[in-house]
């Protein structure tokens, strides 16, 4: 087994098994921050999913995308904690 | 010729400037234009005569094939003499009759408007200027009927000539266009090379049908004559000018224009032959039953114009001649009648005839001319009328086919025309003069000349009937008829035409003194107005208006929803139909990418979240659901090798979170607000919609594609532009065109928030 | 202006790795356009403080490395194992780091490590509130800490 | 040798995942959703990360990979922090068998402020905002 | 100097955009900078105009690639012309804001944002690239979304949803039909699409594409069924905005038409004939529309959709006589329906009211103006000579030789339903007496102007009143500049040759 | 791959259209953002996909070393998010506008203009 | 938001997230990014400082209006795509500099252009975000 195999047979599917796990906690929410806690993850697993795929396609150009999304997701989760606060307020 | 039309043009344009010099004494300055126009016309009756045709051209609108062509025959000169003689009687007329009148300027303007216009009609060698002129007339006359603006019905009247007078317009363009076509040229001399071609061709019908649409509306023939009676809210001035004198007889003019090209046919004569029968009788019979005179004046003018109708349909060189003299007969009585009644409404305040009595008193000289008009009207002799009456007859006798029936109605029409002429042209002159009127100031001579000079010529013309030959028989002979050695004369020996006259005068006369014009009839016409045209009309009219915010509030109904279903259904119509017609499902399947876990994964993860956005019941929900389907995106493109988009994407759809985020936490609940019947139709639409595009997808992917281009770029992105990121290097150099104006679009959305955002107009800002 | 020049130096450092471009020039584009970076986000009022370089940085790292581990570990075995033995809750952590950074460095490092999360500072800076999976105590939950992390790390910003 | 080392970091960092996966799934309440997917993630996603430096055997790779595990260091446990007190002032409630609430009760959300249980101490009020 | 020339026109809107931007709050400047702008540009494009008719087809290729690989300018005679009536469309709606548009509304981007909408308009008149087109497409929406709701007031907001909602569908559309195009032909250039177009085998898809783009467009243009969100918006901004709406935007959409149903999707009978169908069906709904609205810019509005229906019907005849009608409408119509939108700005700066049923009095108290506003009025009918009968002369003729009599009905059935509309609108709003309005405090009436303010009013409507009257009076220029238009719309060759031509001059 | 590709963006096309349907403001313009994703995707496919090949240039090559995915499309879908970037945000300002000038966020009771004024 | 925590953490990712920025800005031209993400990123460090310390103190700290940006960016890449027409070359020709600069590569105006967008971006994002939340 090389380590592509073992990438394509093993790693991604992982990930997406557990991509769409965090995703079945996302539509189960129950409460507004459980789906931006399931949000946050799913970008971080697709941090990973891609980091695992440049070393399949052998194309790291593909990890500024990663370093994208590492620090624009936390933008995200400010944003609607935000929204929850002001909403919250009386 | 050119400038004798523009003249007019350029006076009212004058006004336009010198308005305020023309207002007050000066306005009978204005009747020297007519004056001398009509001097110049006359120059010509000779030439004319002696069968010369004076033609003149000038380039236009060469493109069109059209030129501003005039031609000067038998014709048209007898119209131009009509319409500058009888225009410069109305134009002195005027200077006294609305002495004061604070828009007098605006009449002139409009008036000698007109003038031009109508001579431009009849003196058109070219169908496109001549349909220039004509919608000029009716321009200029729904100007002249509205002249009492402030008045409701004033306007409404001018609404409904127009209209009408614009159907007619419409027709005659579309007549002339294909005639146009079909002959090959818009001159109308030129035409008369191809009459047989144009009788030959399958679009001969549809031709004539147009021409006599054009005809019947402007020249108020059943069932399109109502127009007429609610133009009489004009000015008498224009009554008289327009609508009984010459605009009415624009549509005769086109006819007798047109006999030479498009007579002699079976289709032809008998339409003419009916409609003008139909009329005649029809608005002859009306006459009676009116008491306003200018109402009575109308209806006559009405059954005279389908006497005309008529005699055109006979077709005959004698009918012809009849038509052509019964212009200038109906032209100088009726003319004189309508001046007549001006005075009288003038200084009465009143055209009631049931309370008009024994003016001669107070004003004999337009007694007198009311009674010269009268009689002609009847066709008394040694009236012009009569000589009319007479070849009326002649050419109805020869007929060949039921004739019986067409000299009967004539005489009916003849002998209720007699009855009319006599009630507005006789009655208010003759016995006591009523208490009321006593104290009727005399008219000025300025006033009662005018018509007392038309009626002395028709009383000159009965008499010397030499005088009015140059002027008629060209006419005939314009028409491609020739007359042989004939001559108008009073007196044909005892025949059935004279019996004929005799009868009508006497049933008429007998007529007059039995049946007195009263309320009592008046109203019992008016319990059939509803079956009248107008009325059928103004109903139709009213329900066409039904219909208008029908179909509008069912297309533009303030809901967006339905604006969208409309569009996106047409949508599916037309590319369902298409793909049905032409897509072949035999997709390749062998050429596309075999499947993997992680890319179900994704699409699976989109899939769900596309649902959740549709049916959460949170907004807040939904917009994360937008924020995972943004990743699954941002995922597919990284799989699918670009990094740029997923970048991006991912970056735009962080940031429009943000936006709603920020946006939303004021706004109210997020509810489901239709109902489920509409949901399940809007569902059906949008899969249908989705359905579509799926398919189009597969069927384009199946077909092969060409790669020049972005094989260039690959080539020489850095060769050439430097660059190794090709994306980058398109988006700045190769199409940085669409760049800049991205960032355009950018900087507008942001100065469009902030406006939206910061900008509150104050009350004193609005508008 | 000790502490700016080391943001300088740091930020050109993240600079030079980002590019991963190890030239001389690099280094000294970096530097100017961290200096300038610098000069457009601090205001007047507020000095951000930045780490001062030590060995106990090293040596803190592994520690924390460590804990990660431990903690990533302890997590796979409570949710890959049917039953749960958590024992969660919340306890408030009195504070003895006092400035903004050290609060908001530890609170970071509580929060990435051993089942625990930081919720929030108290607004008078007196106590951190933290999440834990595993609380036996709360005082030997808060000596855990104290001498774990906080000890460590005043250590390094003090 | 490469190919090894990178298979054991992506072996670890998937697990690492799909066990903050099953956590996310399984966790009774939020506050311990977001210890789980704090540590998980971060160790995993890095380990992965650092798999695929180590693959690409460049430098600037490398570097950006260390970048890429450096901001989500930084921004993780800021997040984790967001969320758990958005979630805490919100009235998410923790778990039933939740020993111990030290925070209850000291939140106004009138004032939006955060007591700490030790104002009475009269030398301390001064340090309060 | 003429090399370029083709891309001055967006060069210097696109300066006076960003200059505007810059003198941001000073609006004294802005109106100045304006107005001077408009005179340069209708400078630049009478000199851009002169060149194209004298030199034939001249293209600049953006970037120096050559096509098809950039992204290149054409400009033919007709986009020449399009650029010469947005200049002077333009130019008489600067003059017209200066005075018409509240400072408060200037404060906030007016003037910038109004030039970007020229700018957009200019640019998918020259674009010779579709992805380009519609790049240039945005512009003009986004922009004019801005002004739709600059302000912001209850009406504004109401109807500038649906305008965006439709606007954006229509733009998803067309979206998604560039990207089929792409899909089959792999290309962008619109020269080298027709050569691409015309050799694919799968005519179906050919066929969808040109539906698709059909429906795009068509949504712009306002054609039926696609027109709903111009009445329900067309009367809510000022009427400076309107005025240039009215005149310019549905005109790109029949423009877009016209350039891709003569050069891309041609020979195809299908298109053809719902073309024409829809053409029909515009005439009468936007005529039936006009027939019963009381709000003096809805019926304007209306007529605008109205009159389309002429220019595509044009379109769907598709013979070269048919197309020079639709050309010579098109001309007529950009000026006269820019000047109508004024005159009902005018009238409501007089008034104070749009409603036809409290409008009244002016022919009393203005009569001089009234005589002003009966030019775009009667030209707006058709009445001849004015400029909008012309071009039914070649509209029924051409459809008298297809033996179109539906397309003849309708034609004629618009033409008098306008001419009635208008003799109503005539005389509701100039015949009728005056009537008691409510007291307004604070509005700047007309009369209470400055001798500027008036002018500023005033002016933009003579001088479009001119330009129609010498678009009637000298039909016989507008023709032949009509006729050359579609000689060359039905000759692709020349567009496709003027396109590759200068490649040669170009790297590599 | 392509026809899952192909139905997810008909579904993509179907459910924007299907929320511009709705009678929520916010509802719509998600609607409008799902359709102008469905556009994007549309682009892409249609431009044909290739996995693991972005168009860069690598290292120090100065042409495509192998076959690379069509940057074209790619562009154009970079200026199209953009584009719609712009609008959406004026979009949801507009939401925001809209709310509190109308007090709804009904599309069915924004029907004032239609009344003659 | 009321949390020291966000604030120091945004106070020492703003200078990061701005280096990001010009980073991704600069390289674009060869790997991915370019002047548009590159701008995204610093408008969002912005953004991120606003949320955590409040709207005043980041405009404080820009000390002038975002908005300003947006015709300056233009302006630039106006210039950029001007400038070949002085050569008689068609508007949006790419000029380069010959030979390569250190750290940037090929200088060029296609560069300018980008840096152009990159202002225009951070102008747009900055002035939306920072009008909606002045007028929450
Ligand atoms: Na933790
Ligand atoms: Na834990």
């Amino acid at each position: 087994m090389t380590l592509l195999d073992f990438i394509y047979y093993f790693v991604l599917p992982v990930l997406s098994i557990s991509i769409l796990l965090i995703f079945i906690r996302f539509l189960m929410g129950p409460k507004m921050v459980d789906r931006i806690i399931a949000l946050d993850l799913i970008i971080t697993t697709g941090i990973g999913f891609i980091s695992a795929y440049s070393i399949l396609y052998n194309q790291p150009t593909l990890l500024d995308v990663a370093m994208i999304l590492a620090l624009i997701a936390f933008l995200g989760t400010v944003a609607f904690t935000y929204y929850i606060q002001q909403k919250n307020k009386p | 010729m050119l400038i004798a039309v523009l003249l007019g043009f350029v006076f009212s344009l004058l006004l336009v400037v010198a308005g305020k010099f023309f207002r007050g004494k000066p306005a009978i300055l204005s009747a020297i234009i007519p004056l001398s126009l009509f001097v110049y016309f006359s120059g010509f009756i000779n030439e004319v005569s002696g069968g010369g045709v004076i033609r003149q051209s000038f380039k236009w609108v060469p493109s069109f094939g059209v030129n501003l062509g005039f031609t000067l025959d038998g014709l048209s000169l007898l119209f131009s003499l009509m319409i500058t003689g009888i225009g410069f009687l109305v134009f002195v007329y005027t200077s006294t009759y609305l002495k004061g009148h604070e828009y007098l300027d605006r009449f002139y303007g409009y008036l000698s408007m007109f003038m031009a216009s109508m001579l431009g009609l009849v003196l058109s060698d070219n169908m496109i200027s001549l349909f220039v002129f004509w919608e000029l007339t009716s321009i200029s006359s729904f100007f002249l009927i509205g002249f009492n603006n402030k008045s409701e019905a004033s306007r409404k009247s001018a609404i409904t000539a127009l209209a009408v007078t614009g159907l007619g317009g419409m027709s005659l363009l579309a007549g002339a266009l294909i005639l146009g076509s079909v002959g090959g040229t818009y001159t109308i001399s030129e035409l008369l090379n191809s009459n047989q071609v144009i009788a030959d061709s399958p679009y001969y019908i549809p031709i004539v049908i147009f021409m006599f649409g054009a005809a019947f509306t402007k020249s108020a023939q059943f069932p399109f004559h109502f127009w007429l009676p609610g133009s009489m809210l004009a000015p008498t001035p224009v009554s008289t000018y327009l609508h009984s004198a010459t605009m009415v007889k624009a549509g005769i003019y086109l006819l007798m224009r047109f006999t030479p090209i498009l007579g002699n046919t079976e289709f032809w004569n008998s339409t003419l032959l009916i409609v003008g029968a139909i009329t005649m009788v029809y608005a002859a019979i009306h006459a009676l039953f009116r008491k306003d005179l200018k109402g009575i004046l109308a209806y006559s003018t009405i059954s005279a114009l389908g006497i005309l109708v008529f005699l055109i349909g006979q077709g005959t060189e004698k009918a012809l001649l009849a038509a052509a003299l019964f212009i200038v007969v109906h032209a100088l009585y009726k003319a004189t009648l309508f001046l007549v009644t001006g005075i009288i409404d003038l200084q009465t305040q009143t055209r009631d005839v049931t309370v008009l009595r024994g003016l001669r008193k107070v004003m004999l000289p337009v007694a007198i001319a009311g009674f010269l008009a009268a009689i002609s009207s009847a066709g008394i002799p040694p009236t012009v009328g009569f000589l009319g009456k007479e070849l009326t007859y002649e050419s109805t006798l020869a007929l060949i086919s039921m004739p019986v029936l067409w000299i009967a109605l004539i005489l009916i029409t003849k002998i209720l025309l007699l009855y009319a002429g006599f009630v507005a042209g006789i009655s208010p002159f003759v016995g006591k003069l009523p208490e009321q009127f006593a104290n009727t100031k005399k008219p000025g001579m300025l006033l009662w000349l005018p018509p007392m000079i038309l009626a002395v010529t028709g009383i000159g013309f009965g008499i010397f009937p030499a005088l009015v030959e140059p002027i008629v028989f060209p006419v005939v002979t314009a028409m491609g008829e020739s007359l042989g050695n004939e001559h108008l004369k009073l007196w044909h020996g005892f025949n059935t035409v004279l019996w004929l006259s005799i009868a009508t005068i006497a049933i008429g006369t007998v007529l007059y003194f039995i049946l007195k014009p009263s309320q009592k009839l008046v109203e019992s016409a008016e319990r059939f107005e509803f079956l009248s045209p107008k009325a059928l009309t103004t109903v139709g009219w009213a329900y066409f208006n039904k219909v208008s915010s029908l179909w509008t509030r069912i297309f533009q109904n303030g809901y967006l929803r339905n604006y969208v279903s409309t569009i996106v259904v047409f949508l599916i119509g037309l590319a369902g139909y298409s793909l049905y017609q032409t897509a072949k499902f035999d997709l390749d399947l062998s050429t596309l990418n075999e499947i993997t876990l992680y890319e179900m994964a994704v699409v699976a993860m989109m899939f769900s979240s596309i649902f959740f956005v549709v049916f959460t019941k949170s907004r807040l929900t939904a917009v994360a659901s937008m924020g995972v389907m943004g990743l699954s995106i941002c995922l597919l493109f990284v799989f699918y090798s670009a990094p740029d988009l997923a970048m991006t994407q991912f970056s735009i759809d962080t940031l429009t979170v943000i936006l709603f985020v920020l946006v939303l936490y004021r706004l109210p609940r997020y509810l489901k607000l239709s109902d489920y019947r509409t949901r399940i139709k809007d569902g059906i639409i949008s899969l249908a919609f989705g359905s579509i595009i799926t398919v189009l997808i597969l069927e384009v992917l199946a077909s092969p594609v060409d790669k020049t281009i972005s094989k260039y770029y690959a080539e020489n992105a850095y060769v050439l532009a430097k660059g190794k990121n090709v994306v980058n290097v398109i988006l700045v150099d190769f199409r940085g065109s669409d760049t800049f104006m991205e960032i355009s679009v950018l900087a507008i959305a942001a100065i469009g928030v902030y406006a939206l955002l910061k900008l509150h107009l104050k009350e004193t800002d609005q508008h | 202006m000790k502490n700016r020049f080391l943001s300088n130096i740091l930020l050109t450092f993240i600079w030079v790795a980002l590019t991963g471009d190890f030239t001389l020039s690099n280094f000294f584009f970096g530097f100017l356009l961290s200096f300038f970076v610098l000069k457009m986000v601090i205001s007047g009022e507020s000095r951000a403080k930045y780490f001062r370089i030590a060995p106990k940085v090293v040596a803190f790292i592994f520690y924390f490395f460590k804990e990660l581990v431990k903690a990533n570990l302890q997590v796979a075995f409570e949710v890959m194992t049917p039953r749960f033995q958590m024992t969660p809750g919340i306890v408030g952590f009195p504070l003895e780091a006092s400035s903004d950074i050290e609060i908001s460095i530890l609170a970071n490092l509580i929060s990435l490590t051993p089942g625990t999360l930081s919720l929030d500072v108290s607004d008078d800076r007196k106590v951190l509130y933290v999440h834990s999976m595993y609380i036996k105590d709360r005082e030997s939950f808060i000596a855990g800490l104290k001498n774990g992390f906080e000890k460590r790390l005043l250590e390094i910003l003090r | 040798m490469t190919d090894l080392i990178v298979g054991v970091l992506a072996l670890f960092g998937t697990l690492f995942v799909f066990f903050a996966a099953v956590g996310m799934l399984r966790m009774r309440d939020t506050y311990l959703r977001i210890s789980v997917t704090t540590k998980a993630a971060t160790l995993g996603i890095g380990l992965l990360l650092v798999g695929s430096a180590v693959h690409s055997y460049e430098l600037a790779i490398t570097a950006k990979v260390f970048a890429i595990i450096l901001f989500l260091f930084l921004t993780a446990p800021v997040s984790a922090h967001l969320v758990g007190r958005t979630s805490y002032f919100s009235g998410v409630k923790l778990w039933k068998n939740s020993v111990m609430d030290d925070m209850k009760g000291k939140y106004n959300p009138e004032t939006e402020e955060l007591g700490s249980g030790l104002e009475d101490e009269p030398e301390n009020s001064d340090s309060k905002k | 100097m003429t090399n370029q020339l083709v891309i001055y026109p967006l060069l210097l809107q696109l300066f006076l955009s960003i200059f505007l931007m810059f003198a941001w709050r000073r609006i004294s400047w802005q109106r100045v900078i304006s107005i001077v702008g408009g005179f340069i540009n209708i400078a630049v494009s009478i000199w851009l105009f002169a060149f194209i008719w004298n030199e034939g087809t001249h293209t600049v290729q953006a970037g120096n690639w050559a096509a098809p690989f950039g992204i290149t300018f054409v400009a033919d005679i007709l986009s020449a012309t399009l650029v010469l009536l947005t200049a002077i469309s333009g130019l008489a709606v600067s003059v017209f804001s200066a005075s018409s548009i509240v400072a408060a509304r200037l404060k906030y981007g007016y003037f910038p944002i109004f030039h970007f909408l020229l700018l957009g308009l200019n640019g998918a008149f020259l674009t010779g690239d579709v992805f380009n087109l519609y790049v240039w497409f945005e512009i003009i929406i986004i922009s004019s979304f801005v002004l739709i709701t600059l302000g912001g007031e209850k009406a504004q907001l109401e109807g500038a949803v649906k305008y965006f909602t439709l606007n954006i569908l229509a733009s998803m559309i067309f979206l998604t039909a560039i990207a089929v195009l792409y899909g089959l032909t792999g290309s962008l250039n619109m020269a080298d699409l027709s050569i691409k177009v015309a050799a694919i085998e799968n005519r179906g898809l050919v066929e969808i594409t040109g539906i698709l783009f059909l429906i795009a467009f068509g949504i712009k243009a306002a054609v039926f069924p696609l027109y709903f969100w111009l009445p329900d918006s067309y009367h809510t901004p000022p009427s400076a905005v309107s005025a240039i709406f009215a005149g310019l935007l549905t005109k790109v959409g029949v423009y877009a038409l016209i350039r891709f149903f003569t050069l891309i999707f041609v020979d195809n009978t299908f298109l053809q004939d719902t073309i024409l169908v829809m053409a029909i069906l515009t005439l009468i709904s936007g005529g039936l529309g006009a027939l019963v609205q009381n709000n003096l810019r809805k019926v304007f509005s209306y007529l605008i959709i109205c009159h389309i229906g002429f220019m595509i019907i044009g379109l769907g005849l598709f013979t070269e006589m048919a197309i020079a009608g639709a050309i010579f409408y098109l001309i007529h119509d950009i000026v006269v329906k820019t000047n109508l939108f004024m005159v009902s700005g005018l009238i409501y700066r007089i008034t104070g009211t749009n409603s036809i049923r409290s409008l009244g009095g002016l022919y009393a108290q203005y009569p001089m103006l009234s005589l002003l506003v009966a030019i775009p009025l009667f030209s707006l009918v058709g009445i001849p000579p004015l400029s909008g009968f012309w071009p039914k002369i070649s509209l029924i003729t051409a459809a008298f030789e297809g033996e179109n009599w539906w397309v003849i009905g309708a034609i004629l059935f618009a033409s008098l339903i306008t001419l009635v509309i208008i003799a109503k609108v005539w005389a509701n709003v100039i015949w009728k007496e005056k009537l008691e309005l409510p007291e307004r405090l604070n509005f700047r009436y007309y009369e209470k102007l400055t001798n500027e303010g008036k002018m500023q009013l005033v002016a933009p409507i003579v001088f479009l009143s001119l330009v129609s009257l010498y678009i009637g009076f000298g039909a016989e220029h507008v023709q032949q500049l009509s006729s050359r238009v579609a000689t060359e719309l039905m000759d692709r060759q020349q567009y496709i040759e003027a396109v590759f031509k200068s490649s040669q001059t170009t790297k590599p | 791959m392509e026809i899952v590709l192909a139905i997810m963006i008909g579904f993509l096309y179907a459910a924007g259209i299907y929320m511009i349907l709705r009678r929520s403001l916010v509802k719509l313009i998600l609607g409008i953002i799902i359709l102008g994703n469905g556009a994007n995707l549309l682009i892409f496919l249609l431009g044909r996909i290739s996995k693991g090949r972005p168009p860069i240039i690598a290292g120090d090559l100065k042409v495509f070393a192998e076959a690379y995915a069509d940057p074209i499309p790619q562009a154009l879908i970079l200026t199209a998010i953009v584009i719609s970037f712009g609008l959406q945000s004026f979009a949801i300002i507009l939401i925001k506008r809209v709310y509190k000038v109308v007090k709804t966020d009904d599309l069915d009771e924004m029907n004032a203009i239609d009344q003659d004024s | 938001m009321r949390t020291i925590i966000l604030k120091t953490a945004s106070s020492y990712l703003l200078p990061v997230l701005l280096i990001f920025s010009v980073f991704i800005l600069l390289r674009g031209h060869y790997l991915p990014g370019g002047g548009f993400v590159g701008g995204l990123i610093a408008s969002m460090a912005y953004v991120l400082h606003a949320f955590a310390n409040g709207l005043s103190d980041t405009k404080n700290l820009l000390r002038f209006h975002p908005g300003f940006l947006m015709p300056i960016g233009l302006a630039l890449a106006f210039v950029s795509g001007m400038a070949p027409l002085f050569l008689d070359l068609p508007f949006m020709t790419g000029l380069w500099y010959p030979g390569e600069i250190p750290v940037l590569g090929s200088i060029g105006s296609a560069l300018f252009f980008d840096i152009g967008v990159y202002l225009v971006v951070v102008g747009v994002t900055l002035t939306i975000i920072f009008t909606i939340v002045d007028t929450i």
